[in-house]
């Protein structure tokens, strides 16, 4: 390294200006109307649904049904965050659903008949996903089979696998409280508020430290004024949420009170910060985007890409097994289906609008939340508005092509102006 | 003197076409050797089979005399052999400075140090004399060919490896970017390294270069000093496979 | 699972035992909508066949159309010389019985009559009266708890599932008349895909959403009563809104016995095994069994000859009685908190 | 192009030896070798699961098997078929099972409740698989949502669709004797044999007036010995077949007689033919080709990309209606559930196991009927083996894993040798 | 004399970057237009331009006198317009023929005429002094870096175009196959078509062409005929956008 550092060391970015918080904002709106848009997409056609739906429903617009979004779509969320990282390669995992089903089943298996404690059964779980997704990753990274034909055989392998842990079809109670609480239960108000107050710190200490450093190396960080806007912006939305889920949402509040952030936000936030961090801090994160971006580039550069792929389908496992758990809680129980019919690709869905590519090596952990969130959006509208199967399977057809739609015209618009 | 890195007698087919016969191959440290030869006539082949790309069906590669097993890049890597190869090979989804640090990211803790990697970055590439890229943290994909090229060099020379083998690095490069390259290849022979360049450029090979070895059709027909050789035997060897006395005798090495 | 037993017995004796007895081919609907196939029809046929020493293959379809008809042709290629099936639809059902006959293979009809098919017998419970069960029992329990002109939430099977149709037309049947009469309320309906509870949790927690009065709830089965269980208890609703169930799961138990639950639909699988058995045993040993009913096929206008069981509401008070079969078991039913309820329900 | 006539006209392919059937024999062996197998894998992937199932169950190996396989494989493998051409883009169609559902729920409607001749009702079955094609492909192509994205609302919308047309759930039976007779009857013995004759006839003529062509303009063209070689093989393979398709499979001969070509096959044969001959014979295919190896290449060639895309899901969603005619003739009948349940996962398994690529530019339609075999014998023998659901599943995950596997342990073995 | 093909004030941004500022340029039938300019200057982002790849933010394209759209490269190859491109684009799981042929496929009735397409193919080729392709049914992805830039050449002259425009054709060739290219290009301006070159080998440059265009950091420096300037005021012209009289004042064009 020493080699390079002799070498004249003339600045060659010279076209940046030192960004101020208009011109910031200038910057974004020219990125925006250049293409880059981000999640934009996603958030316009999150935007677009609520809207609809609460013209239409005005219950969908209650503080009661806020709070049952999170905790309908936090299952499919947590498993598309795992899928995140499987089609970051380029791979695919269509036994995510049923491995989650898997996970959910030796929770309930050893929670019950072998009356384990919970945290046991918890870990026993995320175990099962963490062995599933080695094998898969072994089989796909190793032997090479095309994942689609792996994880087909693992769909129908673990289908199998649910079977037999149920008892060829039975269906398993789950009454242990915590387990149940999960996905059930609330955080008391004042524990929401000190939450919202802990990520607000954080994350102003990391932005105001992230510009220091770069600013006494001499490199163009970000002015102070833009930093004060993003902490603003996180204080006030955030500060919405937990209010409106701190509200008072039972139907006979005289009898019995229910306020609170549902526990599975904590839960899903805590993951999505970890898997963030993880994709965009770390030296794996990077070489995760190098195989899908270019697989030849990178084992020219010598990373192990058997390693990364098979890693990559742990956590994808790992991540299901947290869905399963979730699930498993939600309906306090589980059955050959848990996990089944369309669950996967709900999840794939999910990380697709988010805007994770199918191709690899474009993508994030955010994605899969903010898709996810398009998903419960639907489904949970859906389910206000109370139409039959039939007219509710077209109707939810047309609203996620609606939702896509809004997002591939933006970046068409975007392609247009000589972007891609 | 033993030659930092040898090759020698590798065969290498792809199906029934058999690309390399009984190459040899030596590349000294402190010197440039020239690897030349038309299109099509083995070159980058070898440099794969050397940097692991490709299994070699026969033969042996020495390194320091030792002879060692190259089964995949990362290998090549952990010898100290660090290449630029024809068809680049970054990874379009990502910017410059995560290209440059492929594989061997700084880190601090466990999360990537990514500060000092710009600014290392910055200063390796500003030294290529590459003006118009607008920012480091350009995606790769966005860059012109000549552009790109020049990241690809920076990359291999940012290391502190034992052996350089660029295989044509100036194809796309001006004429000014093209001069620096060329004064770096001669830099880093200089301070102590083994530097392979593949050029079609025989200007460019004569003003670098201490040594020629020219590929004909998969067979080396010569490995000769740049000092005993003209401009037209170098022609010669790589249009016909031989020059007066030096070369291949009947298609095969002497 | 498993293999059936002597079926993986080398061919060369089975041929040779096959013109002595003949053999036996079963085919299982699916696994998931209930778990009583695999459970308990598998385990009683099973055990009947072995008790008559015939040989036998029971298979299931796994809900799957064609993998039942390629099920029925790998039967019949193996030499099965009586078919009994649960079929998935009529259609399908009709094509292998046809396909059947033209073997000379007898065929009959477990627990779904196909319509139009013409299978030499039927044995069943009356799927209809499973649901006229259904609905007067969550009649009874809005008297019980004395309920002014409650609100009924419908959570109905899967849409693709016919038995779901005829579970409805029971129910319809009691409840459409008090909701004429203005003595209950219609409300929401939702059918769930693949009876996956999952779902079935969703919907009903978006039926609460837009309809916080419901004040009963009923749930075609014991897995979907269960999810509507869950969100009742998030909402603390639980035990103050009936919900109704189906097969006598021990899951559908415990909410019974917790209060949770109002009752649920036992049908005493045992016996329609034992008497689809019987007949299919006498069949394989070329005898020409007779029925002791019969029931009209509504669409080639034919009798059928018919065994048909009774279905029998599970309250509280007749928890019991599903122990007492055998069906369930007291260290199954009666874990940790329940042993208490259990013995208040007199369960032995 | 008169510019390029005036050039010197020096052959540069010297390295090719003239073949003979000796040397294209060796030249063969040295390809495989080399790692470029073709089929070879899938065939010897059939062979051993052939193999084991008949070790285990001498009744998989009886006529009446044999026939069983073609009909029972039939749906899945047109399917199948249609999906090479939407995976040869480096799309997907995750509709196709649900539009096969529709087309033959569109069947069953204009034959029962309208009435109508059957040929008009299979015409109104293809249109609408037609429409459906057209309908995706514009979505993709035109308005740029991901394939993905789009044929997962048509999932959901056409499973929506079918459960309006089939009136919520019932289910329709079919009736007519000439749609019950594709999937059900057989050609007489007969007509298999000259259908036989005339196969073997045009595959000759066709390759000899290829050579002969080819010849002419000095072209490499390939030996008599060779040709007849070929034509040998396929004499006796399609011999035998027929030979065996013929013989008496009925259990009581006296009762009724089952003999014969089930007519499915004849109409996989000329799908195929005219399928392999669309790409591999005409401009359309080969554009298809090369939209899926480069897309930003074949734009610059001046190929219409958005319409090759739009004509190749209607090529899918047609292939499907035939798919789901073959279905509901096989059933009898069309329920919410045609084209459901597992029908999409095992056709998109039958084009990758078969060798076609999820990544676009790689494939044939051979390949999904060879896949199509492979998930046909699967099922086939796991019926045999007479599993419960749960060993089933966890069974047939295996095989296929296992089918998959020597597909692509032999892949490997060719890229060590320096192939990929 | 009207040229044949011309570009007037044309503009092109990549999101917030400028890369083309009003650039004009004239291509005259029969004559070789050179290209130049530094590695990012854009030459290539021009050349996509014309060629209907990156749409156009403003200015416009005069063909033959008559303003036309080009949207899409199918408009500029209806136009009479042949580009080889620098990242050559070709479809790696087709062969060289089908390369070769593709969007432009000889038919006999509804099928292809694939024999008539391998002769031609075969004859175009060997004319390009390829003697190392073992077969033209390999697929391009197996061929060395020169084969697949030949190919990409041989494409281009294979039509009855008008106007062949070439970026950096000659960056991965040999030296035998770099003359056969320049005397193609020579020989295509002769034969009345209005050729534009791109290089970076300013020898290249000064042996074929008749006017010189240089491009720096986006802008049109000058256009000048090559029998007006020198080797030394060209480089000048890249370099630094002016050269005396000639070129950029202050950053504008004069
Ligand atoms: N994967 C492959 N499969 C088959 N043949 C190949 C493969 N890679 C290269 N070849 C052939 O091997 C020969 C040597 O190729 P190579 O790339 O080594 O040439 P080169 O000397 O680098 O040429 P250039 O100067 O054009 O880059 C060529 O004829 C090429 O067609
Ligand atoms: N898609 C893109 N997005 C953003 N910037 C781009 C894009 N394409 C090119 N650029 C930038 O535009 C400038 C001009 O690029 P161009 O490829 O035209 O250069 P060039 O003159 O062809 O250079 P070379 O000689 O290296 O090929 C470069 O700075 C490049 O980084
Ligand atoms: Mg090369
Ligand atoms: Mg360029």
């Amino acid at each position: 390294m020493n080699k390079v550092e002799e070498l004249p060391s003339e600045a060659i970015v010279t076209a940046t200006q030192s960004p101020s918080i208009g011109n910031s904002f200038l910057a974004y709106v020219q990125r925006v109307r250049g293409g880059d848009m981000g999640a934009l997409p996603a958030v316009l056609g999150l935007v677009v649904l609520c809207g609809v739906f609460a013209a239409a429903r005005p219950s969908f617009v209650t503080a009661i049904n806020f709070a049952n979004l999170f905790t309908q779509g936090a299952a499919i969320t947590l498993i598309a965050m795992g899928l995140v990282f499987v089609l970051l390669l380029g791979e695919i995992d269509l036994s995510a659903g049923f491995a989650s089903g898997v996970c959910a089943a030796v929770l309930a298996v050893t929670l019950t008949s072998a009356g384990l404690p919970w945290y046991v059964s918890v870990v026993a779980a995320i175990l099962t996903g963490v062995l599933i997704g080695m094998m898969l990753g072994a089989l796909v990274a190793k032997v090479g089979i095309p994942s689609f034909v792996v994880t087909l055989a693992g769909f129908l392998a673990f289908q199998g696998l649910v079977l037999v842990l149920v008892d060829e079809g039975t269906n398993i109670s789950i009454r242990n409280s915590v387990i149940v609480a999960i996905a059930n239960r609330n955080l008391p108000p004042w524990l929401g508020w000190v939450l919202y107050a802990v990520c607000v710190a954080i994350f102003a200490g990391v932005q105001l430290r992230r510009a220091r450093s770069r600013a006494k190396r001499g490199l163009v960080a970000d002015p102070m004024s833009l930093i004060a806007f993003r902490v603003g912006l996180l204080v006030v939305f955030a500060g919405l949420a937990v209010f409106a889920l701190n509200l008072e949402r039972s139907r006979n509040p005289e009898l019995v009170s229910l306020t609170g952030v549902p526990i599975v936000v904590p839960v899903i936030l805590v993951l999505l910060v970890v898997w963030t961090l993880v994709l965009r801090r770390t030296a794996f994160g990077r070489h995760l985007y190098a195989v899908g971006g270019n697989a030849e580039a990178a084992r020219r550069a010598g990373i192990p890409v058997d390693r990364i792929k098979i890693y990559a389908f742990v956590i994808c496992s790992s991540m299901a097994a947290v869905g399963g758990i979730v699930a498993a809680s939600r309906a306090s129980s589980v059955d050959p289906n848990t996990g089944g019919s369309s669950v996967l690709l709900y999840a794939v869905g999910a990380a697709v609008i988010g805007g994770t590519s199918l191709f690899g090596g474009k993508g994030r952990v955010l994605d899969a939340v903010m898709g996810g969130a398009v998903v419960a959006v639907i489904e949970n509208g859906m389910g206000l508005m109370g139409y039959g199967a039939s007219v509710k399977y077209l109707v939810t057809g047309s609203v996620l092509l609606l939702a896509a739609g809004v997002d591939a015209l933006a970046r068409k618009r975007a392609a247009a102006a000589g972007l891609r | 003197m033993t030659p930092l890195l040898e090759v020698r007698g590798i065969d290498k087919s792809f199906g029934p076409v058999k690309v390399l016969h009984r190459v040899e191959l030596s590349a000294y440290a402190g010197e440039v050797t020239a690897l030349v030869g038309d299109n099509g006539a083995g070159k980058s082949t070898l440099v794969k089979c050397v940097g692991g790309i490709y299994p070699i069906d026969d033969g042996e590669i020495l390194f320091d005399g030792r002879p060692v097993q190259v089964h995949s890049p990362r290998d090549a890597g952990e010898l100290g052999i660090e290449i630029v190869y024809q068809d680049l090979a970054l990874c379009d989804n990502l910017d410059i400075v995560q290209n440059m640090f492929l594989g061997r990211e700084r880190r601090r803790g466990p999360m990537l140090d990514e500060d000092s990697m710009e600014e290392l970055a910055e200063r390796t590439l500003s030294s290529l004399s590459v003006r118009t890229v607008k920012s480091i943290r350009q995606q790769v994909s966005s860059l012109s060919g000549g552009q790109r090229q020049t990241v690809a060099i920076a990359k291999a020379v940012l290391w502190n490896s034992k052996v350089v083998i660029l295989d044509e690095p100036t194809a796309a490069l001006g004429v000014a970017q093209t001069a620096q390259v060329l004064e770096l290849v001669r830099r880093l022979a200089d301070t102590g390294l083994a530097v392979v360049l593949i050029s079609h450029n025989l200007n460019d090979v004569f003003a670098v270069s201490d040594r020629i070895a020219a590929l004909y059709l998969g067979r080396m027909a010569a490995q000769v000093k740049t000092a005993d050789v003209t401009h037209a035997q170098v022609v010669e060897l790589i249009t016909s496979g031989r020059s007066g006395d030096l070369g291949l005798k009947n298609g095969v090495t002497p | 699972g498993g293999e059936s037993g002597q079926t993986t017995s080398s061919t060369a004796s089975a041929t040779a035992s096959q013109a002595a007895a003949g053999k036996i081919g079963v085919i299982l609907p699916d696994s998931k909508s209930s778990a009583r196939w695999e459970t308990a029809d598998r385990k009683y046929l099973e055990e009947a066949f072995k008790a008559a020493g015939v040989q036998y293959d029971i298979q299931n379809a796994q809900n799957d159309k064609t993998a039942f008809q390629t099920i029925a042709d790998q039967m019949i290629t193996n030499g099965a010389t009586v078919l009994m099936i649960v079929n998935l639809d009529s259609g399908t059902g009709k094509t292998v019985i046809d396909k059947a006959k033209s073997q000379g293979v007898p065929t009959i009809d477990y627990d779904r009559l196909t319509l139009g098919g013409g299978a030499a017998y039927y044995v069943s419970f009356d799927n209809t009266k499973v649901g006229q069960l259904q609905g007067e029992g969550l009649a009874k329990c809005l008297t019980d708890k004395e309920a002014d002109k409650p609100i009924v939430a419908y959570l109905n099977g899967s849409p693709t599932d016919n038995n779901a149709t005829l579970f409805k037309a029971g129910y319809d049947g009691v409840l459409k008349p008090k909701f004429d009469a203005g003595e209950y309320v219609k409300g929401p309906e939702q059918s769930v895909p693949d009876w996956d509870n999952t779902q079935a949790a969703t919907l009903f927690e978006q039926m609460l959403t837009q309809e916080p009065k419901i004040a009963g709830v009923l749930a075609a089965n014991d897995g979907l009563g269960n999810a509507a269980i869950t969100v009742l208890k998030k909402n603390n609703l639980n035990g103050k809104v009936p919900v109704t169930g189906q097969d006598a799961t021990v899951q559908g138990l415990q909410n019974i016995l917790a209060g949770d639950q109002c009752m649920t639909v036992y049908k005493a699988v045992k016996k329609e095994a034992d008497a689809a058995a019987k007949l299919a045993v006498a069949l394989a040993k070329g005898e020409k069994p007779t029925a002791s009913s019969s029931v009209k096929d509504p669409e080639s206008g034919q009798d059928v000859p018919a065994e048909l069981m009774e279905p029998q509401a599970i309250h509280f008070e007749n928890i019991k009685d599903v122990v007492a079969d055998g069906f369930v078991t007291k260290e199954e039913l009666c874990t940790g908190d329940f042993a208490e309820k259990c013995t208040e329900a007199g369960i032995e």
